[in-house]
């Protein structure tokens, strides 16, 4: 059960690579990044799972972690170009 | 001397402590913060690093190896730190550089790098010392590996901070290929656990050749030297080497000059006599790398304008020498080997030194802005005389000693005259580029504006230590059994295998 | 079912479909191996080709995790556990040794990739570019 | 499967001129790269190699980037000008596909890197150390001074930044 | 600027539980994956969060640049410092049996002593070089978009 699932998840994974390799946009390669990392926190999880150690959990959870950093410093830099102090008058991003 | 004096229990620990000590003094330099008190502090560590390294050499030749378990577990489980009179004596060429150099630098320091970067500064050298003693003193080759890239990102950093631009592309050209050359190190490092599961250098020497995968050992073999070689710039991957040498602030062109490449060049050769020991098919190979390096840079050299940029060529040349020496694989090549590397260090180390001087008066190292200076800085001119005919082998220097025994070597190695006279040929390359330098600083006739400015004698300290430099050059050559002692004791070290 | 069958299981049972029973055989010796080794071959060509020195790090990076998968690849045993002691007593654990030395490289490998990023900042201030093409030609122009 | 998904992102690294592309592709390499690594029983690899390659580094490339450039500049290189390239890295597969011809296949048990030292580490931590997690015995105390060679290899690097990008100096107190 | 006023609040609540996480990563490494230089990244990316969402300059009244250098000094004197220590006691460099009463005892202290000394050196670091590249002004140019 656990085992199909975690094929799924790779199945999954296809599309939205895809979507990264090609992704005319950079909202369609932030978005397919995003899901990329939920869904290797997921298959990790799953992983822990299957061979029933819980120290694995962790690992998942740094995961989600560094996923949700990585996702706000790449949206900070599209808005902002930068990631230090946000210059007075943000230039304007209609790119 | 030492050993009577220092407690049995000191000398036992004297190999962790030659590297623990300045790697100890790095992070309490940052803390130290600022000004005057970063140099002396840095001057009163090398010191004792040299002072360290002097009683360990005294301590192997006297007492034989020195293995020490660092945190107290057996080798090959534990990391094993291994003495013996090889890297005994490049830790004593590394340290007491170390301090020379520093010795000697205060001024040029001061004038190249901003007041605020001081405590940075000479925390970067603190650390590239420990990278570098650390290589030499390792007796595990992971260990060597994290050693080498702890001197060489201090070495990047430092590079940086040259004052041209260009420094920061040579940096980075270098850190791009110190990097490749560490990783293909350290895969090669890699294959050699997969054969043998060992990573303890005197337990491989004693496990490849019963291991049954040859191919894996072979490759391994080929990307130690492939590594090892960019780090010690051997023709043909030394093109990192003249920019750096070139465009890093002085004090590091000396100590680089004097100490980077030789450590790389003892860890390969520690690799190819003790740990591949049958490395006749390699030197083969590489004997006419070697030839070609000695010839092409020193054509090279000869086509520079920048005092420092023949120099750097020069350094190729010199080490195509020692590497040709290593080739050979006899005893007596060895040990001239280890020769040159001690005498090319002295002869480089004092020439750049001379060169710091002068190029801190002049403001320029063009061998153009530097016609006739010897009338305005006789003393400095005549360094660089001395340390030039070292540099060249010329009897009575300490680099004819060098010179000499290698030809020595050839012959009873080889049994080819052929083979000595190209390579006493490639000498006569030396004297050329030397010769120019020579010629253009006593014969040339300096521009009016040069002639009529109040230009002075370097600093005194600096003085001072580049003649100290250029009369060991003059004491070893007349009393050459020294270094040729030590030499041939680090050679059968060597040899004979752990 | 352990995490490496739970991986190279689906992968085995994907490629024994498509390839006939010799070529498995001696891919599934040394798979890691061959794919660690492609993916090296990738990192360096484009450290070594590619102009701008921010791609150059990037390839440097790639070069050394293919690395990385390498050095694991020869720490690991069939049905081997993650080297974290469990009260079984007959517990089979992959060789931890290779994962000590990585987790070493990795920090080795930030330690560098901060420092030439570092670099290349400032040879973008210096220069006003960070292609190597352009900054061989201005240093061509200035010397 | 896996290794697939890494393929076509080195590939896509190597195509891509975007270096914003390029750089969350390196992210999602070391994500896959890390999920490897785990499933060859690495976990504090993969849990480091996820935190330094998928974090920490890529904010430090959108950093760096953010001061120099965000296009990679189309090349005028040749073909020709290429080749020593693909040629230096051919050679290089070439020799390690050499080496693994010979290497002992993939997850022996009995293989000289698993029966050598490393039992050595497996039947005696518990007595010696008594630590679970064999490779936190092995980075801190077996093998404790190459831990101590990275900490200064970071250190290094902390120093080396500061020192190029020159924040971060101490202040003198005497002004 | 209100419109990241999610991102404002979502970076408060989780500032705490990161660090949190750290420590566990940083104590737990004796038992699950994880240690000192792991530990450290955690702790830095908490900073790294904060420097993102709300400015460096901000997070610099807390921890000042001077203070992040002398933790990553310290961090690894702390780690060469018990290699001294185990040399006082009578040992050799980082051999922590003799730290305490029994061999085992002193090495549960050694390795907690040392992981300390990686993740403060780590962490400090981190937080340094993302300082140091976030002061740097950006060269806004739109044709480099």
């Amino acid at each position: 059960m656990l085992t199909i699932a975690s094929l799924l998840l790779l199945l999954a994974a296809i599309p939205t690579l895809a979507r990264l390799l090609r992704g005319p946009t950079l909202y369609d390669r932030t978005l397919a990044m995003n899901v990329f990392g939920t869904m290797t926190t997921l298959l990790i999880a799953l992983a822990a799972f299957i061979v029933e150690r819980a120290d694995l959990l962790d690992i998942a959870l740094l995961y989600a972690l560094v996923n949700f950093i990585g996702t706000i410093a790449i949206l900070k830099f599209f808005r902002y170009r930068t990631l230090g102090k946000i210059p007075p008058s943000p230039p304007k991003d209609e790119s | 001397m030492f050993a009577t004096i220092l407690p049995a229990a000191l000398l036992a620990q004297l190999p962790v402590l030659q590297v623990a000590i300045p790697l100890l003094a790095a992070p309490v330099c940052v803390l130290l913060g600022r000004g005057r008190w970063v140099h002396d502090f840095s001057l009163l560590v090398t010191a004792v690093v040299a002072i360290t390294s002097l009683a360990l050499l005294q301590l192997v030749l006297g007492g034989g190896d020195a293995s020490y378990a660092l945190g107290g577990f057996a080798p090959p489980w534990g990391i094993e730190y291994r003495i013996d009179p090889a890297n005994a004596v490049i830790l004593l060429l590394v340290s007491v550089s170390g301090f020379l150099v520093l010795l000697q630098s205060r001024t040029s320091i001061e004038a190249e790098i901003p007041k605020q970067k001081h405590p940075l500064f000479y925390t970067a050298f603190l650390l590239c010392l420990t990278g570098l003693l650390g290589v030499a003193a390792t007796g595990d080759a992971f260990n060597a590996f994290v050693f080498l890239e702890i001197s060489s990102l201090a070495t990047y950093a430092l590079v940086a901070t040259g004052k041209s631009p260009r420094a920061l592309t040579a940096a980075f050209r270098y850190l791009i290929l110190g990097t490749i050359g560490a990783s293909t190190f350290v895969i090669g490092i890699g294959l050699l656990y997969m054969a043998t599961g060992t990573l303890n250098m005197s337990d491989l020497a004693t496990r490849i050749p019963a291991s049954p995968h040859h191919a894996v050992i072979q490759a391994a073999f080929a990307l130690i030297i492939v590594g090892l070689g960019l780090k010690a710039a051997i023709f043909p991957l030394h093109f990192w080497l003249p920019n750096v040498y070139t465009f890093a602030p002085m004090v590091v062109t000396i100590f680089l000059a004097a100490t980077a490449t030789k450590v790389a060049l003892y860890l390969l050769a520690r690799f190819v006599f003790v740990i591949f020991e049958d490395a006749s098919f390699a030197g083969m190979l590489l004997m006419p790398l070697a030839l070609l390096a000695m010839f092409l840079a020193s054509l090279a050299a000869l086509q520079q304008g920048n005092v420092k940029r023949i120099l750097a060529y020069s350094s190729i040349a010199q080490i195509g020498y020692m590497f040709f020496a290593l080739a050979l694989a006899s005893t007596q090549a060895v040990a001239a080997a280890w020769l040159l590397m001690l005498t090319h260090a002295l002869a480089k180390g004092g020439l750049f030194m001379a060169v710091a001087g002068i190029a801190l008066q002049t403001g320029s190292s063009n061998l153009d802005d530097w016609k006739g200076i010897a009338k305005q800085m006789p003393w400095s001119a005549a360094v660089m005389v001395v340390c030039l005919l070292s540099l060249v082998g010329v009897p009575l220097t300490a680099g004819f000693v060098a010179k000499w025994s290698l030809l020595v070597a050839i012959f009873s190695t080889s049994g080819s005259i052929i083979l000595v006279a190209v390579v006493a040929a490639a000498s006569l390359l030396t004297l050329l580029y030397a010769g120019k330098i020579l010629e253009t600083i006593y014969l040339g006739t300096p521009d009016e504006q040069r002639a009529t400015a109040n230009l002075r004698e370097a600093p005194l300290a600096m003085l001072v230590t580049a003649m100290l430099v250029a009369a060991m050059n003059i004491y070893f050559g007349l009393n050459g059994t020294v270094l040729s002692d030590l030499s041939n004791r680090a050679a059968l070290a060597l040899l004979s295998g752990f | 079912m352990n995490a490496t069958e739970l991986v190279m299981g689906s992968d085995a049972a994907l490629f024994m479909s498509g390839m006939n029973a010799y070529l498995l055989d001696f891919l599934a010796t040394g798979y890691n191996y061959w794919m660690a080794i492609v993916l090296m071959m990738i990192g360096f060509y484009i450290t070594l080709a590619r102009s701008n020195l921010v791609k150059k790090i990037i390839g440097l990076n790639l070069f050394q995790t293919a690395m990385f998968l390498l050095y694991i690849s020869i720490g690991n045993v069939v049905d081997g556990g993650v080297p974290i002691l469990t009260d079984n007593p007959d517990a089979l654990y992959s060789n931890p040794l290779p994962h000590v030395l990585i987790l070493t490289a990795i920090v080795v490998g930030i330690a560098t990739t901060a420092l030439g990023l570092a670099l290349a900042v400032r040879i973008h201030e210096a220069y006003g570019t960070i292609e190597e093409d352009e900054i061989l030609d201005a240093e061509a122009g200035d010397s | 499967m896996l290794f697939a998904f890494l393929i076509a992102t080195a590939l896509g690294i190597a195509y891509l001129r975007h270096l914003f592309a390029v750089v969350m592709l390196a992210g999602m390499f070391s994500l896959l790269s890390a999920l490897l690594l785990l499933s060859m029983d690495a976990a504090d690899v993969a849990f480091t190699e996820a935190a330094v390659g998928a974090g920490i580094a890529t904010i430090l490339m959108l950093s760096a980037m953010a001061l120099t450039e965000r296009q990679e500049k189309p090349s005028n290189r040749s073909m020709l000008e290429r080749l020593p390239a693909l040629a230096v890295a051919g050679a290089f597969g070439a020799l390690l596909i050499y080496a693994m011809l010979d290497a002992p296949p993939f997850g022996d048990p009995f293989a000289p890197a698993q029966t050598h030292v490393a039992p050595y580490y497996i039947e005696q931590t518990a007595r010696e150390i008594d630590v679970p997690n064999l490779v936190t015995a092995i980075l801190a105390s077996y093998r404790g001074f190459d831990t101590l060679g990275e900490v200064v290899v970071i250190f290094t690097a902390g120093i080396g930044v500061a020192l190029l990008l020159g924040g971060f100096v101490a202040r003198d107190r005497s002004k | 600027m209100q419109h990241r006023l999610v991102l404002r609040i979502l970076a408060k609540l989780l500032f705490a539980p990161i660090l949190l996480f750290a420590f566990y990563v940083q104590f737990h490494g004796d038992f699950g994956p994880g240690g000192g230089f792991q530990a450290g990244l955690i702790f830095a990316s908490a900073f790294v969060l904060h420097g993102l969402i709300f400015d460096v300059s901000s997070a610099r009244r807390f921890v000042s640049d001077r203070l992040l250098q002398v933790g990553a000094a310290g961090g690894v004197l702390l780690y060469a410092g018990t290699g001294f220590a185990s040399i006082l006691f009578g040992g050799n460099f980082l051999d922590y049996d003799l730290l305490s009463e029994t061999p085992t005892s002193g090495q549960h202290l050694g390795i907690l002593l040392v992981e300390a000394g990686v993740g403060i050196a780590v962490a400090c670091v981190m937080v340094m070089v993302f300082r140091a590249f976030a002061d740097r002004l950006p060269h806004l140019r739109e044709r480099d978009w």
